[in-house]
């Protein structure tokens, strides 16, 4: 393995879970949660755990996104911080 | 000396307990109801009588039931200070539940079948207790004692018993759960058993202080026995039906407590050991303490229960007090008064609960003039009076007496002072109350010449008492006997 | 709270990276870690169970008994969310569309609801009218995306996959449907009772294979004694029970994942959603 | 039969899965299919208590593989005794169960049955595994069932503390599994005994004290241990109380006898007493616990509250004598799980049978149910006593114990907070029997005659014939914990 | 200095699990949101799944899957070669909880919003107090 790829995906990583945390609009928070999500299965696909990615491809970035705008839709996208 | 297994002790504490089922059953029907109890108390005098003759040759009874963990077991052992215990309560409950049946339907109470069944349970607790063959069936009886009364304290339910009952159960679970159970699992953490034993189970464990913090807590700790200065559950717990009153606030719950002192002080401490650290003394001037302050208290209460319930935290003292004496006439004195006491005492709560139904009338104030009304009743409370004041011819005298030696023969001057003028205090505070019932002037008279006795089924059980109070100066012999083998028991030999 | 929470997430972090200090390398091949238990997977889990792929191996037969739970956690999230959020009690106000004019009933509540003529389709309160591409998209998509879930499930002893991937993917298949069409259809083709007895029924073909492992005499999820009941490939045996195992994980988790998304997003009415 | 083991926790989530089936078919099969799961379950943890006691512990390998790669149950007598105790108080309570479910969840109890096997299921799993990984997996289980649960019941803040109770939850379980991660790294292994074994030669090392921590805060969180109890309080008293009464004596218990595992079997008491020194400091933070819970517990104007506050001061009992590391602490710690289950679960059944009739235990609504409710009461009064500590009830006995144990390591103030909370105890307790006693204010205006025989208005008798016979059990145990200790308990510690 | 870079490329990755684990726990404790709650929960399960996967790494490893079953490769099959699987299977398993109780969470918080129709939780708190 090459180390600034996952150097790299490791910022996008940390990046994307503090961007999630912090940006003041849920739906927007959903979709960078997603993104959180595939960075981090491209994370483990760089370790060799291609098992555990496919997963959280699947589950992460797929129907996790889809339960979290499902349940946007539902309640509200507004939130104070 | 021989040691008997036999399950006859254990028969004795469930006749009690077993009838329950059958009276709450059998709640529609009083009469039947109230046969039960006869029967059941009956039948239980009779099974502790007759362990009598075993114990009388210096014999004792064991069973044990539970192991719980080696030397701590639920067990149960006669000997002839339970004995002595036993006999008492058992014989007086047969005489309670006549008059409770006279009192309860004269003043026509709600809940009587609830009133019967925890007086049942009440009762095998206190048998379980004068059995008991370790500290740990002691406390478990003595808890089981303190929360079956409960119901009987309340069982008025109105504000008044509220209060009363609170008091009753901060005082009696607080002592017994915060003193009583540190203590006693001190004890066993230290030795290893909690067996009731004749030169006590410490040999050496204890130094000076943490034997007279351990003593202290045993005997504050056992509150029931209305050591002050946790005493004032007593007068609070007279809200009660007098029956209540009677045989459990002059008899069973009271003498418990200090039975449960006086285990301790034998049978856990043994009298070497205290004699050792010369620890008997500091038992002896609470008790002190108590007689005299109790009794002058007495002399300022009005209500007549209060001013009874006053005398009794006093006379309960004697008995501690001649225990802690520890030579061997004052520890039969001692022991002797629980039976004495016992018999004197209820005689007055008799006639206190005839008076109640009878007129109403609870304050002494108010009873002026009502041995013309009531000359049956104002007899017998003369009779119990003296027998608490110690004059001859009532058991009462007989118990003072060896006091009175106990005292000499360890030549502690200022206890014989003390016993004397408690006599003269308690004097005090019965004697006018007689005075004024028979020899008063028209004017004051508040009755008139009419007699006005209590039904048949309250008058009965009070002149039987009387009548026992008086038959004891002539005859002590059982109770008489059984101190002395118990005081001996204490003594090693 | 913030402050309460720099507090404690500080110190769990400095908890967690003072215990990494004992850490082997990262990426050490004789780790602990790869040393003791995961040594004899790589090189005995070929030889013992025929699959290749040794993380299925470990899943479905080391740790068969792991994975049965992880199936019924899933079969628990389903039960879970119908519990909480499904409300049988019929919507207060509908929309229908009188499809020959295009014109839209709004029926309040305690109003009649039309039903069953063939003129008036109950359309949702957030319909959007212009969706012909996605619908066409999807339709041809949907059959595809499930035909890989099925290869996910069937291949995941040789390949990166297995039952719960394959049955996420099912599962989304049929929130897709959801998605580009409406609730309605999806409902209408699975209905509820099946998404449930399929849930059920998929850990308990875990469970039952199983059973079945014990009653023929073995241990639980002993795949090796189920050779009697399968004649013709008694080599492959634990092979095959991983795949009968897998194909119950998938059916439970698409399953579930249907209950969940249809849940949630129609606030348990089953009728009207994304 | 050699399957016992595995048939304990097979046979509800069989039953839990058959009735999920059946709430979709035909709703009215769920219940005995339920029940009769359970009651397989307690027969088969009946059978394994009963061979391990007289041949030794049982090892049994999941799909044949030996342990360090397969999973395996390992059973002695302690997760014997506890399994026997989590299944029979399941299926005793579901036994009671049956018409407070209807009134209570109405429409969809198939589905409630199967979750409130799937329950049991995690709870029995958690006891009888001996795999790191496994038991998380359970721990799991257990939590998801509960969330749900814990919604059902209050209808208006149900979801907001089930919600809450998620977080801490996750938070809990995560701790744990990433403790069970500092231990994979340093052994490379998950079976415990296998653990344990290597463990031996990393003492010293930080990632195992790491992990050490780890693993206990997350139990910790999970049994609601002070000072991370708030979730406990908010989630007990909106659940159903069908369900409160299974999870307020197991749950609790389960995660002490999790705990009481990973010390002796993964840890070893030699290195958490020896190596390590902080067993005072848990003392302390126990003694806390149990102060902090009485005194909470005192400020309650609801029974259900009163009775959560309680819980927490319990768990400081037995946490704290697990941590006082002697044989008579944990004696006491391991018999009072099996004490504190019966009487939580009998105190529960009373609550849940005055429930029935009255919806709410408000202290204000309580006035005069002696008299309505006679043989509930009866029964409720039995199971206070053993919470205050009254011989001859079990509760006694195990607080013996522990106070026999405090005294030997000479940690006083542990004993003193056991005397004290037994205090609190009977002040609670009591404070409650006399409002119960005691007509209430609002039936002294209306009634004339305050004496007047009430009219009796008692729960179904299935549901007391379950409380009475939970309740007697108490005074049996009680008296019997002497051979309990001899049969089961010291056996297990030499 | 040499060591330090040798300290920070054999660790980093352990470091950096840690700061993505205090991300998710400081959300969720100190977010005011209950959904921005749910994703620091989900990134606290994610930053432990990352640790998992971590450890099981291996240096000039391939994919715990074995090649050439079909041919006649066979020969000896050495651990070193592969990455360590059992991590693998373990956070599979993690996952599949994690996104369980994402769900239900989701739908306790739909729940909660149905109730007082909002998911801050100050103003939450505000409700409750009112009545």
């Amino acid at each position: 393995m090459y180390w600034p790829i996952d150097l790299i995906v490791l910022t996008f990583v940390i990046f994307c879970a503090i961007a999630a945390i912090v940006v003041k609009d849920l739906l927007a928070t959903a979709i960078l949660f997603g993104a959180y999500s595939f960075m981090m299965c491209l994370l483990w696909a760089v370790m060799g755990a291609v098992d555990v990615a496919f997963t959280e491809a699947s589950v992460g970035a797929g129907v996790s996104t889809v339960f979290f705008v499902a349940a946007i839709f539902r309640t509200s996208r507004r939130t104070k911080d | 000396m021989q040691t008997i297994i036999s399950i006859k002790p254990l028969l004795a504490v469930l006749v009690s307990l077993f009838v329950i089922p059958v009276l709450i059953s059998s709640s529609g029907k009083p009469n039947v109801r109230e046969s039960w109890i006869f029967v059941s108390g009956v039948i239980k005098f009779l099974i502790i009588f007759s362990m009598l003759p075993v114990i009388l040759q210096g014999n004792q009874i064991v069973l044990t039931l539970f192991k719980i963990s080696p030397g701590a077991d639920i067990a149960f052992r006669v000997d002839a200070l339970g004995m002595l215990f036993a006999l008492v309560a058992s014989s007086l409950y047969i005489i309670t539940s006549i008059y409770s049946i006279g009192y309860m339907r004269g003043l026509n109470e709600h809940g009587q079948t609830r009133f019967v069944s925890f007086f049942a349970l009440a009762l095998t607790a206190t048998i379980g207790a004068a059995f008991s063959a370790n500290l740990l069936t002691l406390y478990l009886f003595y808890e089981l004692l303190s929360l079956s009364t409960y119901p009987l304290v309340v069982h008025h339910q109105d504000a008044k018993s509220r209060a009363s009952g609170r008091r009753y159960l901060t005082f009696i679970l607080g002592t017994s759960i915060g003193l009583v159970l540190p203590a006693m699992i001190y004890c066993y953490h230290a030795t290893g058993t909690l067996e009731f034993a004749p030169g006590g189970i410490f040999s050496g464990q204890l130094s000076k202080p943490s034997a007279t913090v351990l003593l202290l807590m045993f005997v504050f700790g056992f509150a029931k026995s209305g050591i002050m200065p946790f005493h004032s559950w007593l007068p609070a717990a007279m809200v009660a039906p007098t029956p209540v009153s009677a045989l459990l606030h002059a008899v069973a719950v009271v003498k418990v407590g200090v039975f449960s002192i006086i285990r301790v002080v034998t049978g856990i401490f043994g009298v070497d050991f205290l004699l050792s650290f010369n620890l008997g003394a500091w038992v002896a001037t609470i008790a002190s303490i108590t007689i005299v302050v109790s009794s002058c208290i007495a002399l300022t209460q009005d209500e007549l229960k209060r001013r009874l319930a006053y005398s009794t935290i006093g006379q309960l003292s004697y008995i501690v007090l001649g225990v802690a004496l520890l030579t061997p006439k004052g520890m039969t004195g001692g022991m002797l008064h629980i039976a004495m006491h016992a018999f004197g005492k209820i005689t007055l709560f008799f006639c206190a609960g005839a008076i109640f139904v009878a007129t109403g009338k609870k304050y002494i104030s108010q009873m002026v003039g009502i041995g013309k009304a009531m000359p049956i009743t104002m007899a017998a409370f003369f009779m119990g009076s003296l027998s608490i004041i110690g004059l001859p011819p009532t058991g009462g005298f007989i118990s003072k007496w060896y006091l009175v030696l106990g005292t000499l023969e360890g030549d502690h001057m200022i206890l014989l002072f003390v016993i004397l003028t408690s006599s003269l205090l308690n004097a005090a505070y019965f004697m006018p109350i007689f005075y004024k019932a028979f020899f008063c002037t028209k004017e004051e008279a508040m009755f008139g010449a009419k007699i006005v006795e209590a039904p048949m089924m309250c008058v009965v059980p009070l002149v039987i008492t009387a009548l026992i109070s008086f038959g004891l100066f002539f005859l002590p012999q059982p109770f008489l006997d059984l101190a002395g083998l118990a005081a001996k028991g204490f003594l090693g030999g | 709270m913030k402050f309460l929470g720099f507090i404690v997430v500080g110190l769990a972090g400095a908890i967690l990276l003072y215990g990494t200090g004992d850490f082997p390398d990262w990426g050490d091949p004789y780790s602990p870690a790869s040393l003791h238990i995961s040594k004899d997977y790589i090189e005995k889990a070929l030889d013992q169970t025929k699959v290749p792929n040794i993380v299925t191996a470990v899943l479905a037969d080391y740790r068969g008994f792991d994975t049965m739970f992880e199936t019924a956690v899933i079969f628990t999230a389903g039960l879970a969310c119908f519990l909480l959020l499904r409300d049988f009690r019929e919507k207060k106000e509908r929309f229908y569309r009188h499809t020959p004019t295009g014109v839209i009933l709004h029926v309040k509540a305690g109003k009649k609801i039309l039903d069953g003529g063939k003129e008036f389709e109950y359309m949702d309160k957030d319909w959007v009218p212009s969706d012909l591409i996605i619908k066409t998209v999807c339709r041809i998509l949907i059959p595809f995306i499930q035909i890989y879930a099925l290869y996910v499930v069937a291949h995941g002893d040789f390949s990166p996959g297995g039952g719960f991937q394959g049955g996420v993917i099912f599962g989304s298949s049929l929130i897709l449907l959801a998605i580009s069409y409406n609730l309605k259809t999806l409902v209408k083709r699975i209905s509820e009772k099946m998404l449930g007895v399929y849930a059920a029924l998929g850990v308990l073909i875990y469970l039952g294979i199983g059973v079945i492992c014990m009653l023929m005499g073995g241990q639980f999820l002993d795949y090796a004694k189920l050779a009697p009941l399968i004649p013709f490939d008694s080599n492959h045996i634990r092979a095959l029970g991983m795949l009968g195992i897998e194909i119950g994980v998938g059916i439970a988790v698409t399953a579930v994942m249907a209950i969940i998304y249809i849940n949630i997003v129609s606030e348990g009415r089953h009728d009207e959603g994304l | 039969m050699d399957n016992y083991p595995v048939l304990i926790v097979v046979a509800p989530l069989l039953a839990a899965l058959l009735a999920g089936f059946a709430a979709w078919i035909e709703e009215r099969l769920s219940y005995p299919i339920a029940l009769l799961g359970l009651a397989v379950s307690t027969f088969a943890a009946f059978e394994v208590l009963m061979q391990v006691i007289f041949f030794g512990p049982i090892r049994y390998e999941m799909a044949g593989w030996p342990p360090p790669m397969g999973i395996e149950y390992r059973i002695d007598l302690l997760n014997a005794m506890v399994l026997l105790i989590v299944s029979g108080i399941a299926f005793l309570n579901l036994l009671a169960s049956y018409e407070s479910v209807n009134q209570e969840i109405g429409d969809r109890t198939g589905s409630f049955y199967s979750i409130y096997c799937l329950f049991v299921t995690g709870l029995l799993g958690v006891t009888a595994t001996g795999d790191l990984f496994n038991l998380y997996v359970l721990i799991e289980i257990t939590s998801l069932t509960s969330y749900a649960m814990v919604a059902m019941g209050d209808r208006d803040r149900g979801a907001l503390a089930s919600l809450n109770y998620v977080f801490i939850g996750v938070i809990g379980a995560s701790f744990y599994l990433l403790g069970v991660g500092y231990l994979y790294i340093q052994t490379g292994s998950l079976n415990m005994t296998d653990v344990a074994i290597i463990l031996q030669d990393y003492h010293g090392s930080s990632t195992v004290l790491t992990a050490f921590v780890l693993c206990m805060v997350g139990v910790w969180i999970k049994m609601a241990f002070f000072p991370l109890h708030a979730w406990l309080p908010n989630a007990y008293s909106y659940s159903p109380v069908v369900f409160l009464r299974v999870v307020a004596p197991l749950m609790t218990k389960v995660m002490i006898y999790v705990m009481i595992r990973l010390m002796i079997t993964v840890f070893g008491f030699n290195y958490i007493f020896k190596t390590l020194n902080f067993a005072d400091a848990v003392v302390i933070l126990a003694t806390v616990a149990i102060i902090f819970g009485g005194v909470m517990a005192l400020a309650q104007k609801n029974l259900k509250k009163m009775l959560a506050y309680i819980i927490i001061s319990e768990i400081g009992y037995m946490v704290g004598g697990v941590w006082m590391g002697n044989q008579l602490g944990m004696t006491g710690a391991i018999l009072h799980i099996l004490n504190d289950a019966l009487m939580t679960f009998a105190v529960f059944l009373g609550v849940g049978n005055i429930i029935y009739q009255l919806k709410d235990v408000d202290f204000s609504n309580l006035g005069g149910l002696f008299g309505k409710m006679p043989w509930t009461m009866a029964g409720f009064v039995l199971a206070a006593f053993s919470i205050i500590g009254i011989p001859p009830t079990c509760g006694f006995f195990s607080k013996w114990y522990l106070i026999m144990g405090a005294f030997e390591k000479g940690a006083y103030h542990f004993a003193i907070a056991l005397i004290i909370s037994s205090l609190i105890c009977a002040v609670l307790f009591f404070r409650v029997f006399e409002i119960c006693f005691f007509p209430s204010s609002s039936q002294d205006n209306k009634q004339k005659d305050v004496h007047a025989p009430g009219k009796i208005e008692e729960a179904p008798v299935s549901m007391l014939i379950v409380s009475g016979f939970v309740s007697l059990s108490l005074i049996v145990v009680g008296l019997f914990s002497g051979t309990i200790v001899n049969m089961i308990i010291l056996p297990f510690l030499t | 200095m040499t060591d330090l870079l040798a300290l920070i490329v054999a660790k980093y990755n352990y470091w950096l699990y840690v700061i993505l684990m205090m991300i998710g726990l400081y959300a969720m404790i100190a977010k005011n949101n209950l959904i921005k709650k749910l994703v620091g929960m989900n990134i606290f399960q994610t930053a432990i799944i990352l640790f998992y996967i971590s450890i099981g790494y291996k240096k000039n490893a391939t994919l715990p899957i074995i090649e050439n079953v079909h041919g006649t490769g066979g020969g000896h099959i050495y651990a070193i070669d592969y990455i360590n699987p059992l991590p693998h299977v373990l956070m599979l398993t993690a996952i599949v909880v994690s996104v369980a109780t994402f769900g239900v969470a989701m739908a306790l918080a739909v729940r909660v919003y149905q109730r007082y129709k909002t998911l801050e939780e100050d103003e939450l708190r505000m409700r409750l107090s009112e009545k």
